[in-house]
């Protein structure tokens, strides 16, 4: 596991986690390339099963970004989103996969930093948890090989 | 609605163990309303079952359907294209979706997924609270609108017991006294009256006491 | 049971103010009153109040009474003489309002007609003896009248900044009461202490007393008015409150919603004032627990 | 005299009927209860034997009411709607009254949620209300529940429970109304603290010209000490323990309590006995028995009446 | 002032210029349908931004910045661009201007250019050019996204002209062109002209001329440019090594008596020495070592006092307060040696450095002067557009406007403001072209692809080393081919770049390709463009999904190239697997409402919706107090002298009373929905609250600062102690209290720079001397001291500083960490401060303490509106806008842009010219007449809804509701788009378009599925 290289997916809403990458992106703050961005409107748009379906197709971890509470472009997208990671976190812990490996994390547009340091902390943090034992013999196989 | 929730993850992952390839069926109605049972469900609990399966370093294929009526025979009979082509199916529906299932397809194990539990409304979003046992005989007319046999505890006919407090079931304080609430309705509807008849010992059979019920719509029969 | 019977048996009493649109067009009014159908007592409707020409609070009145829902009407002398005051009061009646609140008439300066003139031809004492001649079957004519209305009638006091201010209120409170009055709507209440301590003087007044509970919308307004009406008593701590919410809307409801609830210990009613939010009133109720 | 019950000709005879009560081991041995009885036996009139008390499963209610009757005392047989339908209830008056056992008390029953068997299935097929019409319809119709004739129908005197002080207070006198309209003889009310509430109740009671159609006995239950007290007030439901009666068991020490408990309750009953209405007492001593004849006793409810049996 | 309605029949702005201001008033004039021609003598448009190599205080790359807008402008329709042109001569007036335009020859058919650069490879001679470094004559493109994207021969420097000719496949070179003149009509005429840099050669102690390690900034700008004649290494001219030690000369040009020297201040040079030595050390070493010699450092711009504190504080970089007499180089070592006497002694110290930086200043140059000339426009004494301080963009003469540096040194920030201003103020001089019958882009229509096979191209652009740098662009373009249902897979240079999107047009017409990948940068800020290469392809325009390469990958990955490689080819595949489940979508289209709110009543707001009004379009003034005027009110004279009490009462009249204008004083605002173009606000009115809702299209936030009353050095307590604001005051109602004074202390920076407010509030300087001047004028016995510790009389307000210190103002410098104190005895008020030069402790006994006190953010009314219109606000609680550098006027949620000190701290002239640029930008958003809301609604499969309820509850704007046929239905007129529906429909009824659940799916398979 010593050369473990995390999955990471992050959900980032458009008007501010994604526009926190872009701005991470001309400040050049480097964070670890682990974390693959899925822009979408709101956090609010992202569906437990997006989530769900991430992990079971092999991501190591998942987290969705949004808005700083009350910052919510859409008035309340952001909580909605965090609702449904909390009972995501709940579902995975019951199937024995850590629900660490999800997360909320809120930020705002300007926040490039804090975009770069979420990014190194999931990444470390999924690094330490070690691969997600849900993804299949197969697919280990598979990017043995790679 | 019929209300559901999902069983514990753990007893869902117990009973398909033996298969490697089962159906996971949804339905479109009461579990779809209720958030148990509709096709979002049946996708995150898809995922679910496949990564602790995958977990175990086994393989569990599972394909995803939604019918809009797991209690109709002809909805259930759109399964016939996928159904040899598991070992199992899985039904998120109420029960009677899962008997329906059971009913059609006489040789695949069927297993639910969700514990239907009552008859109810949803008091805000996300909460559900139940409202009507079904007795066959209603009482409403005579209780306000608020049904004493469901909502109370004892299913008590004719008044509260010594317990409520301050409008709570002795029970549970979060259980509204369905007689405070009777009380209360029949107050502002001016019938307080009614509550002194005294209501007579109820005929079960309607209910589940004459066994399984059945309807039959002469006119409708085909 | 009716805002009457409410009043009279001494139960607490829900008020809610909705304005009648600037135009035709009822959409709105009508769906806000299905809301909170059932979870308020009555409905007070102001008439073209602060001088913005709106559809008449009659009219607005019938609406609500069309929807089921009782309606208190605004009457006061600015627009109309008293010809039309008695023959509004009359149609009033007659198309199903029971209730009237006979209040002080805003000066135009400003509403949105600011050259319309004030007519003014009676005072509110004056319109308040007109309309308990009314219910005698005599109108200010002095003649009779064939078949007589009957109204709840109250009126409004206003806000006042110190203790002299509060006692010219009450004494004019008390000559309205003379005058037939049988509710009277107080200030708003931001500081339920305040209130508390202002209750013994209004209780000596006689007659069920009903604040009024003011939806606050944001820091700014709850600022302004913490600053220009030294009467209101924000504090700086309700202020840092709204400020510090996550969600200021909701915060704001809640405010209202529990200082409904404060009222409900203390007064025998409560009028909600939302000002365009009418579809926040279920979440202010929820708020009280009504 | 519609019944054999030696209650009510104590009710008949116009004196204060006094009663007590008794819970059946949660064994198979008779002792307990046999010794428990005896400590009674003189003090009071009948003793009321719990039916699954608190929804713990217990000796049956009839079973000990035989032993009780064995003693020469006079059994109440306690029994409650959440454990047996209609047919069970029936088939067991029909038996007890065969063993002599001629009075009887119509209960709900706690809630199995309370019990040592929450997961058990509460029958609740009919409540108390139709428990009494149902006795009352055996004993003076001499039918059946279902409507067929008794052939020697029980003759039981039926008392129910009232408690005056859970909400809504107002429905009270009303569900007691009902109670007497099913056919309800005498009533035992929930142990009384809160004197004026019960006064104010019995006042609507009077109001209807109630108490003269049936029996009022209130329910008097010594406190041991202030713990039972504070617990009385905040986990009973349906319980009403004013402060006073807290601060009162609080001012005394602790060795001294028991004394008070039984102070407060001689005290009720001497004030309780002037209410028109009031027909006698309940004297429930909770695991403390040995204190109801002395309660009795100072209370200058001796002697009790003999009646023939 | 001037006429501003002088319409007469021609509806064409000239202006002149191509730098970032010239394009950013060509944009706007063009946005808001007027016709522009827009000339610059140089070869290509860009001016001097496209020499820069990243700007401050983002350290961004200007050229990517820039370029969009470059391209952008020559995609408008109602923009002629004549590069190599110049004025030849003007007649007529405003409304009515006839002009003569002459165009150099380019020797290039422009039609027929395709820039591929042989010309270049083979005759470097007479293509060649670098600015600012080579110092041989101009030709050619100047840098590689220039416009127009052609190259042009320097035709004398040619030796073998049929040669040059053959070279040139495209048969582009025209050896017989020759000059052109033009006669143009106009309207008006935005002078953008820019300004040249001060050149350094004749001051020979510095030795740029005999050196070639000391360079001018500019010149530094090339050396780190990745478009420059080093590309981008950092190595120094004389002997091509990586320098270890730099230092910066500041001032260089400006604030100096020298000859050709200017007197005031660049205002600009303290920003770029900083940013050039971040870049150094960010980019290069971080051992290099930087050193800035300065007099003041002036980072008064919005935020820029935290850009100061990083450069001190994060990079080390050395701020040495001194200005150095001469640099020597020591032929030995080749070293530079620069010797200088720090402020706080006297004695001389020798310091060796390996390279020199001149930071020089700018000057207008002869040309523009000349210009000015022809145009019939005064200069001032500096040669700078002569403008007024309450209409700082009109010139003398009507009908002609002038912005950016040619209205005096600024920053780029600043250009763009008053390029908005000028360009909106030349606008209300023609008519606008209607809508309808101007020529829209015709697109191609659409092909139907439902039926077609998935052929899919993706496109790499490299966009020079910002991709290409980190990651082999040729060999992601390889690997995205092998992908499935890939038809074709090319690198592209710069993909925005304008032959590069006519390539992507062509191979999609050529390979009949239906879907298409672009690898690039952020789709934030280039989605549209390359959509509308979709269009022109005739393919839908969301048949394209952006892998977003450059932001999100090399920019923050360069540290790991193995791994950018790897996450390049998985954003790739996530792009090809959504992007082939894509499907074509129609956008949403309304029409505009074209009200306008105006928020504060400020002498900004006030400009604002004046201006607004004036083009015709209704105007609602929200004020919360009770009148108009804000801050402005009390101030009673400018720095320049100006009354402006009397501007503010004029400026009240003529807001109340104009038709258009409906002020709303007392007003709140509690609500607000909508888009641009659909914007409903509610609005509670005190004292009675009643409440108000407005519909409009835009808003414009003006709700200005507040004068800052810190509690520090006893204001408030003491009746001798107050602020320049009250200072004002007093000099003007009551002289005769000055005439008593003997001493005067003035303490800067009381509530500013410090850690409770980080930032310089701009004006305080300035106030400060202005009072100080007026208060020698009033009683010229009178010692007035001025404690500061940076003066930042920028600009012209230089001039006044030295008039200052003329009259004998004693200005006396501290520290942060060394604060003068204020004690009070009684009636006494004694102020003590250490003095510098005498390294002891001063004390003064002040008959008048006058803090500088400055701005501070309307903390909670920012917060109130920032919550309810979701502006986002900066740390110091001003509203940020959406581009500190390129849109400082546009905040970033569209419909809303900012105008006054609610963005910054500045002067009622920069208010102005702020409010002005506001209704510039806000009149461009409503010259349409439609809104397009774009394709992203939530759609509703009806056979699937359960009508649950659960969108109804969940939608956080009350939109969706069950319809008589018993399922839910989604206004999409209303719909925001947030998704919030889709995600938590249990039946998956609901998509939202272009994010539906199958796409995302698909990413995350393309992501986490290998392909085999």
């Amino acid at each position: 596991m010593e050369n473990f290289e995390p999955v990471i997916v992050a959900f980032c809403c458009h008007y501010c986690a994604y526009t926190a990458a872009d701005m991470a992106g001309s400040k050049r703050l480097c964070y670890p390339p682990n974390v693959k961005i899925v822009r979408v409107p709101c956090s609010g748009k992202v569906d437990a099963i997006h989530i769900m379906k991430a992990l079971e197709k092999g991501a190591d971890g998942v987290y969705v970004a949004g808005c700083l509470e009350g910052d919510c472009h859409f008035k309340n997208g952001n909580i909605e989103a965090s609702k449904r990671v909390a009972y995501i976190k709940k579902l995975l812990d019951e199937i024995g996969i850590d629900g660490e490996r999800v997360e909320m994390i809120s930020m705002s547009a300007g926040m490039g930093e804090r975009f770069a340091q979420t990014a190194a902390d999931m990444t470390e943090k999924i690094r330490k948890l070690g691969p997600n034992p849900a993804k299949s013999f197969s697919m280990d196989m598979a990017s043995n090989n790679l | 609605m019929i209300t559901a929730e999902r069983k514990p993850m753990e007893e869902l992952i117990e009973c398909l163990r033996p298969y490697n390839r089962i159906l996971l069926v949804g339905c479109n109605e009461c579990v779809t309303v209720c958030s148990a049972g509709g096709r979002k469900e049946v996708g995150i609990l898809s995922s679910a079952l496949q990564m602790a399966f995958m977990k175990e370093g086994k393989t569990l294929e599972v394909k995803e359907m939604t019918l809009e009526r797991q209690c109709d025979p002809e909805y259930v009979e759109e399964l016939v294209i996928q159904i040899d082509q598991v070992e199992a199916v899985m039904s998120m529906a109420c029960g009677c979706g899962v008997q329906e299932i059971a009913r059609r397809f006489k040789t695949k194990p069927v297993f639910p997924a969700v514990n239907t539990e009552f008859m109810g409304a949803s008091e805000r979003p996300g909460v559900w609270v139940e409202r009507c046992q079904g007795c066959g005989d209603c009482v409403l007319g005579l209780t306000g609108g608020i049904c004493p046999i469901a909502r109370c505890s004892k299913r008590l006919l004719n008044g509260p017991c010594g317990g409520s407090t301050n409008g709570k079931c002795e029970v549970d304080p979060d259980i509204e006294c369905a007689w405070q609430l009777i009380w209360d309705r029949l107050k502002a509807l001016g019938l307080e009256d009614r509550y002194e008849e005294n209501i007579a010992a109820k005929d079960w059979r309607t209910g589940r006491g004459g066994g399984p019920r059945k309807i039959i719509r002469e006119d409708l029969v085909k | 049971m009716s805002f009457q019977k409410r009043l009279t048996s001494g139960e607490f009493v829900v008020l809610a103010e909705m304005n009648t649109p600037k135009g035709v067009d009822i959409s709105e009014l009508v769906t806000n009153a299905r809301r909170i159908k059932g979870r308020v007592d009555a409905v007070i409707v102001p008439d073209m109040d602060n001088g913005i020409m709106r559809m008449s609070a009659l009219a607005g009145g019938v609406l609500m009474h069309q929807q089921g829902v009782e309606s208190i009407i605004h009457v006061y002398c600015r627009d109309r003489n008293r010809m039309a005051l008695q023959g509004d009061i009359l149609a009033a009646h007659v198309l199903g309002i029971q209730n009237l609140v006979v209040v002080h008439s805003e000066e135009m300066a400003k509403g949105d007609h600011r050259d319309a003139k004030l007519v003014d031809d009676l005072d509110e004492l004056d319109l308040l003896g007109a309309i308990q001649s009314l219910q005698n079957g005599v109108d200010m004519a002095g003649f009779d009248l064939s078949g007589s209305p009957s109204f709840t009638v109250g009126c409004t006091m206003a806000p006042s900044a110190d203790n002299a201010a509060f006692e010219k209120e009450l004494s004019l409170a008390r000559k309205k009461i003379e005058a037939g009055v049988q509710f009277i709507i107080t200030p708003p209440v931001y500081d339920l202490n305040r209130f508390s301590a202002a209750l013994d003087a209004f209780k000596k007044l006689g007659v069920p007393i009903i604040p009024t509970v003011f939806l606050i919308k944001s820091v700014g307004i709850a600022r302004y008015i913490s600053t220009y009406e030294p009467g209101a008593h924000i504090s700086e701590d309700l202020i840092k409150r709204i400020r510090k919410a996550s969600d200021t809307e909701m915060e704001c409801l809640r405010i209202a919603g529990e200082t409904v609830a404060g009222l409900k210990e203390v007064a025998q009613g409560v009028h909600i004032i939302t000002l365009g939010w009418e579809y926040r009133l279920p979440k202010i109720l929820d708020y009280a627990g009504i | 005299m519609k019944t054999e019950s030696v209650l009510e000709k104590v009710f008949a005879s116009g004196e204060l009927a006094v009663t007590s009560e008794c819970g059946p081991p949660r064994g198979a041995v008779p002792e307990k209860i046999i010794e428990k009885a005896k400590m009674l036996k003189g003090y009071v009139d009948a003793v009321n034997v719990t039916d699954n008390q608190t929804a713990m499963v217990r000796m049956s209610s009839f079973a000990a009411c035989v032993f009780i009757k064995q003693l020469g005392m006079s059994p109440i047989l306690q029994m409650v709607t959440r454990d047996r339908n209609r047919l069970a209830m029936q088939a067991d008056i029909l038996g007890a009254y065969s063993h002599g056992i001629d009075t009887m008390l119509c209960l709900s029953g706690d809630h199995p949620h309370f019990g040592d068997h929450p997961m058990a299935a509460n029958v609740h097929d009919i409540d108390s209300v139709q428990f009494v019409q149902m006795i009352k319809d055996m004993r003076d119709k001499g039918k059946f529940q279902g409507g067929d004739d008794i052939l020697n129908p029980p003759k039981m005197f039926i008392g129910a429970a009232a408690n005056p002080f859970a909400d809504p207070f107002e429905l009270r006198v009303a569900r007691l109304a009902k109670k007497i309209n099913a056919g309800t003889d005498f009533i035992q009310t929930q142990c009384i603290y809160n004197l004026d509430k019960f006064e104010k109740w019995m006042e609507g009671v009077r109001d209807r010209g109630l108490h003269e159609k049936v029996n009022i006995m209130p329910g008097i239950t010594p406190m041991k000490t202030v713990g039972m007290a504070k617990y009385m007030k905040n986990r009973v439901p349906g319980m009403d323990v004013p402060d006073e009666i807290i601060k009162r068991m609080a001012g005394v020490p602790k060795e001294k309590q028991p004394e008070e408990g039984i102070k407060i309750s001689v005290e009720a009953i001497e004030r309780l006995k002037a209410v028109e209405g009031v027909k006698g007492f309940h004297v429930m001593a909770i695991e403390w028995e040995q204190k109801v004849p002395e309660i009795v006793e100072r209370a200058g409810l001796l002697p009790r009446p003999t009646i023939d049996l | 002032m001037q006429d501003q309605n002088t319409f007469k029949q021609n509806h064409t702005v000239l202006v002149i210029g191509g730098g970032v201001g010239g394009i950013r008033a060509a944009m706007d004039l063009a946005e808001s349908n007027r016709d522009v021609v827009l000339i610059d003598k140089a070869s290509s448009i860009g001016g001097l931004m496209t020499q820069l190599d990243r700007t401050f205080p983002t350290n961004n790359c200007d050229l990517c910045t820039l370029s969009p807008n470059l391209s952008e402008s020559s995609r408008q329709l109602h923009i002629e661009l004549l590069a190599m042109t110049q004025v030849a001569e003007v007649q007529g007036e405003a409304g009515d201007f006839k002009l003569k335009l002459i165009t150099e020859p380019r020797y290039i058919d422009l039609d027929t250019c395709t820039a591929c650069g042989d010309c270049f490879k083979n005759f470097p001679e007479c293509v060649r050019f670098t600015p600012g470094l080579d110092h041989r004559a101009p030709t050619c493109m100047r840098y590689p996204q220039a416009i127009p994207h052609a190259f042009s021969i320097d035709i004398e420097k040619c030796k073998d002209i049929d040669a040059l000719v053959k070279v040139c496949k495209a048969d582009a070179i025209i050896p017989e062109d020759t000059q052109k003149v033009r006669d143009l009509e106009a309207g008006a005429i935005v002078l953008a002209p820019g300004a040249e840099v001060f050149d350094p050669g004749k001051l020979d102690s510095l030795g740029h001329a005999a050196n070639p390690d000391v360079v001018t900034s500019l010149e530094y700008e090339r050396i780190l440019s990745a478009s420059g004649p080093t590309q981008g290494e950092l190595i120094r001219p004389s002997d091509g090594k990586q320098p270890q030690k730099i230092a910066w000369i500041q001032c260089v040009g400006s604030r100096s008596l020298h000859e050709g020297a200017a007197s005031y201040c660049s205002s600009a040079c303290c920003m770029f020495a900083l940013k050039e030595a971040i870049v150094t050390k960010e980019r290069f070493q971080d051992s290099i070592e930087t050193a800035i010699f300065f007099m003041d450092m002036r980072t008064f711009g919005k935020d820029y006092e935290l850009y100061l504190n990083r450069a001190k504080d994060d990079y080390g970089i050395r701020l040495v307060r001194s200005r150095p007499h001469s640099v020597f180089h020591d032929p030995e070592t080749g070293s530079l040696s620069i010797i200088y006497t720090p402020h706080d002694s006297n004695t001389n110290v020798t310091e060796d450095f390996d390279m020199v930086v001149l930071s020089t200043g700018f000057k207008v140059s002869r040309d523009v002067q000349d210009l000015a000339v022809k145009l019939g426009i005064e200069l001032n004494e500096h040669h700078f557009a002569k403008t007024d301080s309450f209409n700082p963009v009109a010139t003398s003469k009507p009908g002609i406007y002038a912005c950016g540096m040619f209205e005096s040194p600024k920053d780029i920030p600043e250009t763009m403001v008053q390029a908005s201003a000028a360009a909106f103020c030349a606008s209300k001089n023609i008519r606008m072209v209607s809508e309808s019958s101007e020529a829209v882009e015709e697109f191609p229509p659409e092909r139907d692809v439902s039926r077609e096979p998935l052929k899919i191209g993706v496109f790499v652009c490299d966009c020079g080393l910002n991709i290409g740098g980190v990651i082999n662009a040729q060999g992601l373009a390889d690997y995205s081919g092998t992908l499935p249902d890939v038809k074709v897979s090319e690198m592209i240079g710069h993909g925005c770049s304008r032959d590069a999107l006519a390539r992507i047009q062509t191979v999609i017409a050529k390979e009949n390709l239906n879907r298409v990948v672009i690898g690039g940068c952020s789709p934030r800020t280039h989605e549209t463009k390359f959509q509308d290469t979709l269009r022109r392809a005739g393919l839908n325009k969301y048949l394209v999904e952006i892998a977003n390469l450059r932001d999100q990958n090399t920019w923050v990955h360069f540290d790991q190239p193995d791994g950018a490689s790897i996450k390049a080819q998985e954003l790739i595949r996530m792009a090809v697997t959504s992007v082939a489940l894509s499907r074509p979508l129609t956008d949403n289209i309304f029409p505009m409402n074209k009200d306008v709110l105006v928020v504060g009543g400020g002498v900004a707001g006030m400009n604002t919706a004046l201006s607004m009004a004036d083009m015709g379009f209704k105007v609602y003034l929200a004020e919360r107090s009770s009148e108009l005027g804000g801050v402005a009110k009390k101030i009673r004279k400018t720095l320049e002298g100006d009354d402006v009490q009397a501007y503010m009462t004029d400026l009240i009249e003529r807001t109340t009373q104009h038709d258009r204008i409906e002020v709303i004083t007392n007003a709140f605002i509690v609500d607000h929905t909508g888009m641009p173009g659909m914007f409903k606000t509610g609005i509670q009115i005190a004292p009675q609250m009643f409440y108000r809702q407005i519909t409009h299209g835009v808003t414009i936030l003006a709700t200005g600062a507040l004068p800052n009353q810190p509690k520090e050095y006893l204001l408030g307590e003491h009746e001798k102690v107050m602020t320049q604001l009250d200072m004002d005051a007093v000099i003007e109602d009551q002289p005769d209290k000055i005439k008593d004074v003997t001493n005067v202390v003035m303490i800067q920076c009381v509530g500013s720079r410090c850690p409770e407010n980080p930032n310089c509030s701009r004006i305080c300087c300035q106030s400060a001397i202005k009072n100080a001047l007026r208060v020698l004028e009033l009683n010229p016995a009178a010692r007035v001291f001025i404690l500061y510790r940076d003066m930042r009389t920028y600009g012209f307000q230089e001039d006044y500083y030295k008039t200052a210190r003329e009259k004998g103002v004693i200005f006396v410098r501290y520290e942060a960490d060394a604060l003068p104190e204020v004690q009070a005895d009684d009636a006494q008020l004694e102020v003590k401060f250490n003095d510098p030069i005498l390294k002891r402790k001063v004390s003064v006994y002040a008959d008048c303490l006058c803090l500088s006190t400055g701005f501070i953010a309307d903390e909670e009314s920012t917060e109130d509106l920032g919550r309810i219109f979701h502006i986002p606000k900066t740390n110091d609680n001003y509203f940020l806008e959406d581009h500190i550098k390129l849109r400082p006027v546009d905040l970033s949620v569209p419909g809303f842009f900012v105008a006054g000190t609610a963005h910054a701290p500045k002067t009622i002239r920069e208010c102005i010219a702020q409010a002005q640029a506001a209704a510039g930008r806000a009149q461009a958003l409503l010259a349409k007449d439609t809104l397009n809301l774009g394709a992203v609604v939530a759609r509703v499969e009806k056979e699937k809804c359960a009508a649950c309820l659960i969108c109804v509850r969940a939608c956080p704007f009350n939109i969706p509701f069950i319809n008589a046929d018993g399922y839910s239905q989604i206004d999409p007129a209303q719909c925001h788009g947030c998704g919030i529906c889709a995600a938590e429909c249990p039946a998956k009824a609901i998509q939202l378009m272009q994010y539906e659940d199958d796409q995302i799916m698909a990413k995350l398979t393309g992501l986490l599925e290998r392909v085999n």
